[in-house]
């Protein structure tokens, strides 16, 4: 239909939101982290309202008041009362360097593009970019909870393979089912709460949220 | 007429069963004192199992029921799991009763916990109930995440480190593990709507119908992303890694309903996709849930055989089993599907009552090393009798149920002239068989420790043992006509019925 | 009847020749000793003497010290009345089995053995001890020339064994039968106690295996002991005899062949005997422990006779 | 056939019964013990009547029992043949247990809880008469798993010892490493056959590829090995029967070895009809050496129950040189000359269950009176215990194949089977081999005696060497019961052989599809009860071949023309009649004959037990002599008081090295244990790597299925 027409807008939110993914990986101030959540989030958000627009699905509108409400308001509004209850602003320290990690990003990157460029290209009218754009984000989530130590930084590696799925979503189908959609929103809101108890219980047990320190359970 | 009634009356019943956890754990956070609650507890959990009981027959009797636009669908696979849920789920509420008034006499938790702890079963089993009566893929999916969420305050519930540990790991890797499960649905979504050309399509009973003309490049990423988001909850190795860890630190009632029910719930997920996936791509799912299914066997061997501690032996165990019941379905023969499924009761019944068993000995040791239990048998004649005699029936020696599903599953790998893979299984199985044994004989034989006292069974765990052990028995020698009618149908249904 | 009439003599002449047998023996030795030695009827005499003696039981001893002489004796008296002596067509030939033979031996042996444990003296435990472990390694030097004869005969039956072999001639002296025939007359030696295995005629300690396990009895009861082992020494010489060179046996049931049996049979018993006393004076007893060598030898022996006897054949 | 399904029913139900109540009993001990063995012994005895009659009665009984739709869960039963006679050696067998235990397991009283061990007890009779009984390979595998388990519970009930603990174990392991091949086996037959029917498999079983029969015999040989306790497969055997109770043991000895020689004929001779003639040469072989190596091993033990336990593995070696010899003659296809080693094999089966389990009680009997196992803390004990000394001397002798008791008869049948190899067709390197093997049987039968002249020499006779064996006593009447039924069965076979071969001949007609020779090897012809082989014309005749054996040409006993004829009533007589006149005569003849009892001469010094031979210096020089095969290592420590002459004391050990576990157990469980505690670090705790291995089989997932 007329999704032509936006392409343009919608390429370039995809492309500011994988650079909040960078810009996630090169920061080590918690308080940043959350604030890139948060911008994330809004890019998501518009960008459902374009993808809305674009096709006149109403369902887009919801899903971007959704994201608006839980990503860009209670999760970020969690994280930061965890981070102010346990009192880290800074990371720890990630198994990684800053210039190994934006490396290694860059080559998920690619390879995403390369892994999943063919998949969307039969020309279904949907945003070629998001696919490819998206698996980038999860692997890059995955590699945020693989390299980073601290326990919050987890969670927000969580966030940013959530916010992939959701461009999946958006790319491919224009979102899922409403119902699914407001399934999956509930889950994260409980999830997020849920590791954040955890995370203050962790802290209060082991006086610290690195994740290092866990690793009494083995063989 | 009576058909239409009698449909509205069973969307009625699984409205019921899924709305009943849910006052339960509201009843129990209201609950005054431990008498409401141990009385809530009871007669909630008889009502529950007894409603899904019913529910399950009903399906079994007349057919698959679809409901409320199609977000409820019960089919004799979900109908079979909702039995076991049931089944387990009760016989976990009482043994709660006995284990937490135990652990709220040794004050390892306080009363007001205890409401907790009732209202987070409750929810975890109604998100369980949720994903299997689910009729939608993305519904599903909400529902198995909910399990994590219900189920990981319950791991790290007595809020040790090594508890919170375990409820860490097992929050973020399930979480992790299961976006690519959410991936994968959102991969068969697009396949689905590009063939249908609309949004929005998820439900079962259409994705079925169209399971041949999807694209099967897209059904084998979604296949992919499934079995291995799915498949970390299911603990199919190398996913399992927070299998262990959980299982050892919930409190007991806690790990036998994760490996009793949860796992379960979570290969039911695979096989939704298996099912659908299976249709247009033949044996590719099969042979990876083979493939997957003994890798899981073959990782659990060098840790059952080297294991210090008696719960994650029994982790490791069910890692095992839920490889077996895999590589079973990846099988694929009727014969194996019928020994896959008999397995997964099986297993949920002689799992849960090991984890029983297990409680009670560990509770009473205070301990969870294996170096430090001795003489189980002696101290504790129900107890300690129970550990042994279960750890002998998982490890799949007759006349417990196990050998026989196990046999089955062995027969039928023979048949299809897969001697490679039964091969292995038969050998993996044997050795680890022994390592169990070898453990258990080590906890339950020899001379109590001079500080042990010795101490009877209560009478809730008593009757738990009873009620899971003669089932164990009888399923060994003889599977009664309406087991075995109920296990056709859910043979029929992964045979590519519905 | 007939046939009962004849078993009964073969028995008879055994027990009259056994204790010939060992004077001749003594006798011969004598003479190669330079000595001029008892009179062949010494054994006898000694045998006489016994008789007369009170008889010493030890306290400690049981039931099995008294039987033990009855029930050796009578195994070598039913191995008698089972071995074709001067014919192969006593009453006991049907179920002359070379295998049962082999066991009643043993049983003999076997109470032997026990009987010298009874006293709880140290020299008949050492003697029983020693018994049971050379016996055991000479068995199958025994058993193995036997076999490869009954196989060349189809059967195990010894009136069967001997008769094949007297009916062939001399055609049957081939190197297999002979190296069988040196294989058993080793184990013989064995059997027997003789030297360079025991020395039947010492009761030193150290080396004393057959008369250690005797050294508790005394009177009566020695004496049936003592004819029991010169009854077992004349048995094992008439199978080494008859198996191998069974010429002269009488194959059928007249006069005529019955006394020329006899008296082949006399010389062929006595002529082993004369042999074995050679052998004792030109050998000294082995140490112990290299028994088994040459035991192991005879063995070896046999099984070179057993796989030539099947080359020869084809 | 009423009669036979309600006498079966009523084994059944009669053991059932028995453990039912014994559990049920549990609290008034006594009554539990007596109920539990009264029964069993009933149940026995009806299992006898059963069993010999439904052999007379060439009865085949068949139960349907399917349950479900799978085809494993099919509990049906046949009983043919070799299921009665199997039945028959159960029964016997555990008939006399029952009743020695009636008094036996007072003993335990306080000790066990005697209720669950009667439970088990009689539950493990049930598991081996429905195994034997199976129509299934299920059936067959599900009472195999449940006797192995059973008997490992029996065997764990003095669970508080550790070494006890290690045994069981041990046992228990190796039990279910052997069933794994055992299944294997009945898959493989499953996947050709689509059944589990012993009966379909035995129908299409020759007809299978050469390979796949092959792969099957050799997953059965491994399989029933372990359990059969051949060597090297046989180190949990001298562990487990001695950690059981006496009457425990002597079922698990004397019966359930007994139960893998069923299921190893039942499949390579009913099923697979035999092979080619290696598979009977590996059977003979690995009979020969377990028979060598266990007696010898046997030879070196001084703990009793160790010393049997030894035993049995060497008379499982005869009984498998037996079925060796069969399977190489079938493989020849000389069947009916088959008929004849089988016969041997089976019949040591019933010989050597009977004296091996009256040697187990003397052994209970023996600890239930001095509280020892131990050979070197006895002595003496014919004198005060009398009649278990002369039940275990009967036994002694029997297992010793001396005449006139039973095992010399079977040992006798082995021995012609042998030499029967000398005039088969076939290579001549097989031909030397028979009377080889032959000459092996009869070291081993020496050997043999030699380990009994010690066990029951040393036990029993001279000064007693210690405090408990001075101070013992006979055993009450229900075990000397017990003990004199085995004894008088041991006689009685040995005397009346015909009578078990009579048992036999459907048996083996029915296994081997021929037209039974037994009958005339076994006879009740002139005076006495004799074997005969007949009609065997061997190499010398020039035809080089076995004939087929001729029933009726051997008439007359005469000697010509049978391969060798027994008469062991004979032999009986003669020696009754010669002792009787050698004692009448040496009565009246001579002066002597006045008895003086006074001490043991002891070159004018005090006799006292500790100068007595000891069991270690009795096999010090079979030690020696075959040093090579035992590797015997010795310690000597010395405390002086002046060195180097006056020692005050010394302190030998003796030992032989436990060969096969060290060489062969000990290091495979070490590479496997020491690779499982390596495969560890895969779960070392770290999250970050956790989350990798899912990232890593994602990505070899989308690799690898592209």
């Amino acid at each position: 239909m007329a999704l032509g027409n936006y392409l343009g807008a919608v390429n370039f939110l995809i492309t500011l939101i994988l650079g909040t993914c960078f810009a996630v990986l090169g920061s080590r101030r918690m308080e940043t982290v959350i604030k890139l959540a948060v911008a994330q989030a809004l890019l998501l958000a518009g960008l459902s309202i374009v993808l809305g627009w674009a096709t006149g699905i109403g369902e887009m509108y919801v899903a971007a008041l959704l994201t608006l409400a839980v990503k860009a308001g209670v999760i970020p509004y969690i994280l930061t009362k965890v981070v102010r209850g346990v009192g880290v602003s800074r990371e720890v320290n990630s198994y990684v360097s800053l210039k190994m990690s934006f490396l290694i990003a860059g080559a998920l990157v690619i390879v995403s593009y390369l892994a999943t460029g063919q998949i969307v290209g039969r020309g279904s009218g949907l945003v070629h970019e998001a696919l490819p754009a998206a698996v980038a984000m999860i692997l890059m989530g995955l590699f945020v909870i693989m390299t980073r130590k601290l326990a919050v930084m987890q969670i927000t590696g969580f966030l940013l393979m959530e916010n992939g799925i959701s461009l999946a979503g958006l790319g491919t189908t224009n979102g899922m089912p409403l119902v699914v959609e407001l399934g999956i929103f509930l889950d994260i809101l409980i999830g997020v709460l849920i590791m954040g108890v955890l995370a203050f219980r962790i802290n209060r047990t082991f006086d610290t949220l690195d994740t290092e320190n866990l690793r009494n359970l083995r063989g | 007429m009576t058909l239409v009634l009698s449909r509205t009356l069973l969307a009625g019943i699984s409205l019921a069963l899924l709305s009943l956890p849910l006052l339960i754990a509201l009843l129990s956070i209201l609950a005054k004192d431990k008498k409401t609650l141990t009385f809530i507890n009871a007669v909630g959990g008889v009502v529950l199992a007894g409603t899904g009981l019913i529910l399950a027959g009903w399906v079994f009797g007349t057919g698959p029921l679809a409901g409320l636009r199609g977000f409820i669908y019960i089919d004799a696979l979900s109908a079979f799991i909702i039995s076991i849920i049931a089944v387990v789920g009760l016989t976990s509420a009482l043994y709660s009763i006995a284990y937490t008034g135990r652990e709220l006499a040794q004050g390892e938790i306080s009363p007001r916990r205890l409401h907790w702890y009732y209202f987070w079963f409750y929810i975890f089993i109604f998100t369980m109930l949720a994903v299997v009566m689910a009729g939608n893929l993305g519904i599903m999916w909400v529902a198995i995440e909910g399990t994590t969420l219900a189920s990981a305050l319950l791991v790290g519930f007595y809020e040790k480190k090594t508890s919170l540990e375990a409820a860490w790991k097992y929050i973020i890797i399930c979480t992790v593990g299961i976006i690519f499960a959410l991936f994968g649905t959102i991969l068969l979504h697009y396949a689905a709507v590009s063939v249908t050309g609309e949004g929005g399509s998820l439900d079962w009973p259409s994705l079925v119908a169209q399971a041949g003309r999807l694209n099967p490049k897209l059904l084998k990423l979604a296949f992919i992303f499934a079995l291995v988001g799915y498949g970390t909850k299911v603990g199919l190795a190398p996913m399992h890694t927070w299998l262990p860890d959980a299982h050892s630190q919930a409190p007991s009632p806690v790990s036998a309903m994760l490996s009793g029910v949860l796992l379960n719930c979570a290969l039911y997920g695979i096989l939704r996709f298996h099912l659908i996936v299976s249709k247009s791509l033949g044996a590719f799912s099969f042979n990876l849930l083979l493939v997957f299914g003994l890798i899981s066997i073959a990782v659990a061997l060098p840790f059952i055989m080297v294991q210090h501690d008696l719960k994650r032996l029994f982790a490791y165990s069910s890692i095992e089993h839920m490889g077996i019941i895999a590589a079973a379905i990846g099988l694929g023969s009727p014969l194996a599907l019928y020994g896959a499924f008999l397995h997964m009761l099986n297993h949920a019944l002689t799992k849960s009552f090991l984890f029983f068993a297990a409680g009670n000995v560990t509770q009473h040791y205070r301990t969870k090393k294996i170096g430090k239990i001795k003489g189980a048998i002696s101290a504790m004649p129900v107890s300690g009798t129970a550990l042994f005699l279960g750890a002998f029936a998982i490890g799949g020696a007759p006349p417990f149920g196990i050998f026989t599903s196990e046999f089955t599953i062995l027969s039928a790998g023979f048949a299809e002239g897969r001697y490679g893979a039964a091969g292995l299984m038969l050998v993996l199985i044997t050795l680890i068989f022994a390592g169990i044994v070898y453990t258990a004989a080590k906890v339950a034989l020899g001379a109590p420790p001079g500080r042990i006292k010795k101490a009877l069974a209560d009478r809730w765990s008593l009757a738990v043992f009873a009620f899971t052990f003669a089932p164990m028995l009888v399923m060994g020698v003889y599977i009664p006509p309406f087991m075995d009618g109920i296990l056709r149908q859910v043979v029929a249904v992964m045979a590519g019925g519905n | 009847m007939l046939k009962a009439v004849l078993t009964l003599y073969q028995v008879l002449l055994l027990m009259a020749a056994a204790p010939l047998l060992v004077g001749v023996i003594k006798k011969t030795k004598a003479f190669f000793q330079g000595r001029r030695g008892p009179g062949i009827f010494q054994p006898c005499y000694d045998l006489a003497k016994y008789m007369n003696k009170e008889s010493v039981v030890s306290e400690h001893a049981s039931w099995i010290f008294r039987v033990t002489p009855y029930v050796y004796l009578g195994s070598m008296l039913v191995i008698s009345f089972l071995v074709p002596v001067v014919t192969t067509g006593g009453s006991g030939a049907f179920t002359g089995d070379v295998i049962l033979i082999i066991y009643l031996l043993a049983l003999a042996r076997f109470f032997l053995a026990i009987a010298g444990l009874d006293a709880g003296s140290s020299f008949g435990g050492m003697a029983s001890s020693r018994e049971a472990a050379l016996s055991s390694i000479a068995e199958p030097a025994l058993v193995l020339p036997l076999f490869t004869m009954a196989l060349a005969a189809g059967t195990t039956n010894l009136a069967a064994m001997v008769g094949r072999v007297a009916q062939e001639g001399f055609s049957v002296l081939t190197p297999a039968h002979l190296m069988s025939l040196g294989a058993l007359f080793v184990a013989a030696i064995a059997e027997t106690g003789r030297i360079p295995v025991d020395n039947p005629d010492t009761h030193l300690e150290l080396t004393m295996i057959h008369e250690g396990m005797l050294l508790e009895y005394s009177g009566k009861p020695l004496a049936l002991l003592t004819l029991g082992a010169a009854l077992k020494q004349i048995l094992i010489f008439t199978l080494l005899a008859n198996v191998f060179f069974p010429w002269g046996i009488a194959l059928e049931l007249n006069l005529g062949s019955l006394v020329l049996g006899t008296l082949v049979f006399l010389l062929k018993v006595f002529l082993v005997g004369i042999i074995m006393a050679v052998i004792e004076t030109s050998m000294a007893k082995m140490r112990l422990f290299k028994v088994p060598d040459l035991l192991t030898g005879s063995f070896l022996l046999g099984l070179l006779g057993l796989i030539t006897a099947f080359l020869l054949r084809g | 056939m009423l009669f036979y399904q309600s006498a079966f029913y009523l084994v059944i139900g009669l053991l059932v019964l028995g453990g039912l109540f014994s559990l049920a009993a549990r609290s008034r001990a006594r009554l539990s013990v007596a109920l539990a063995y009264a029964l069993s012994t009933a149940g026995s005895l009806a299992g006898i009547i059963f069993g010999v009659s439904a052999l007379m009665g060439r009865v085949t009984l068949d139960v349907n029992l399917q349950s479900a739709s799978i085809p494993a869960l099919d509990f049906s039963l046949h009983l043919d043949a070799l299921s009665a006679f199997f039945i028959v050696v159960i029964s016997t067998i555990s008939l006399a247990v029952s009743v020695f235990s009636i008094t036996y397991m007072k003993e335990y009283i306080g000790k066990y809880d005697v209720g669950v061990v009667g439970l088990l007890y009689n539950f493990f009779i049930l598991a081996m008469i429905l195994l034997v009984s199976g129509g299934t390979s299920f059936v067959f595998l599900f009472c195999w798993e449940l006797m192995s388990l059973i008997s490992y519970f029996l065997v764990v009930s003095d669970h508080r010892d550790a070494k006890v603990r290690q045994a069981g174990f041990i046992y228990i392991v190796m039990t279910h490493i052997g069933t794994l091949f055992i299944i294997a086996a009945f898959l493989l037959l499953y996947r050709e056959t689509g059944s589990f029917s012993f009966a379909k498999a035995a129908a299409l079983g020759p007809t299978l590829a050469p390979a796949l029969k092959t792969g099957i015999f050799l997953l059965v040989t491994l399989g029933f090995g372990t359990k059969a306790g051949i060597i090297p497969l046989h180190i949990w055997l001298p562990k487990a029967h001695p950690a059981a109770p006496s009457n425990v043991s002597a079922l698990m000895s004397g019966v359930m070895l007994k139960t893998a020689i069923y299921g190893f004929v039942r499949v390579v001779v009913q099923i697979l009809g035999g092979g080619p003639v290696w598979w009977g040469v590996l059977v003979l072989a690995l009979g020969a050496v377990s028979a060598l190596l266990g007696v010898m091993y046997a030879l070196m033990e001084h703990d009793i129950k160790r010393l049997l336990a030894y035993h049995s593995v060497e008379n499982i070696g005869i009984i498998l040189m037996g079925i060796g010899a069969a399977l190489i003659f079938m493989g020849y296809g000389l069947p009916q000359v088959g008929m004849i080693a089988l016969a041997a094999g089976l019949f040591h089966v019933f010989n050597h269950a009977v004296f091996k389990a009256l040697l187990f009680l003397g052994a209970g009997a023996i600890h239930y009176a001095t509280g020892t196992r131990d050979v070197e803390k006895m002595g003496g004990l014919l004198r005060r215990m009398p009649w278990t000394g002369f039940f275990f001397l009967i036994g002694s002798v029997s297992i010793s194949a001396l005449p006139p008791f039973n095992g010399f008869v079977s040992e006798w049948l082995t021995f012609q089977s042998l030499l029967m190899l000398g005039s088969a067709p076939g290579s001549t390197a097989l031909k030397i081999a028979g009377p080889v093997f032959a000459a092996s049987l009869a070291l081993t039968g020496a050997l043999a005696a030699a380990c009994f002249v010690k066990a029951f020499g040393i036990q029993f006779l001279a000064q007693p060497r210690s405090a408990a064996a001075a101070g013992a006593e006979e055993v009450p009447a229900s075990m000397r019961v017990g003990m004199a039924v085995l004894a008088v069965i041991s006689f009685v076979v040995g005397v009346f052989p015909a009578s078990i071969i009579r048992l036999l001949s459907p048996v083996i007609a029915a296994l081997v599809g021929a037209e039974s020779v037994l009958p005339a090897l076994g006879s009740y012809r002139w005076l006495s009860v004799s074997l005969r082989l007949d009609g065997f014309s061997g190499a010398g005749a020039g035809a080089g071949a076995v004939g087929a054996a001729t029933t009726g040409a051997a008439a007359a006993p005469s000697a010509i023309g049978s391969v060798g004829a027994l008469s062991p009533l004979l032999v009986l007589g003669l020696l009754v009649i010669a002792i009787a006149l050698i004692y009448l005569i040496a009565k009246r003849v001579g002066r002597g004959g006045t008895v003086r009892v006074d001490e043991t001469w002891n070159c004018g010094m005090e006799l006292t037990p500790q100068m007595e031979y000891t069991a270690t210096s009795f096999s010090k020089p079979i030690r020696i002599i075959f040093r090579r095969i035992l590797f015997p290592t010795r310690e000597v420590e010395k405390e002086y008081l002046l060195k180097p002459y006056f020692t005050s004391r010394i302190v030998y050990k003796g030992a032989i090295k436990p060969v096969f576990e060290d060489r062969v157990y000990r290091p495979l469980t070490g590479i496997f244990l020491k690779f499982s505690a390596k495969m560890r670090f895969l779960q070392s705790g770290s999250i970050h790597l956790y989350v990798g291995y899912i990232f890593v089989t994602l990505v070899v997932l989308l690799i690898f299925t592209r």
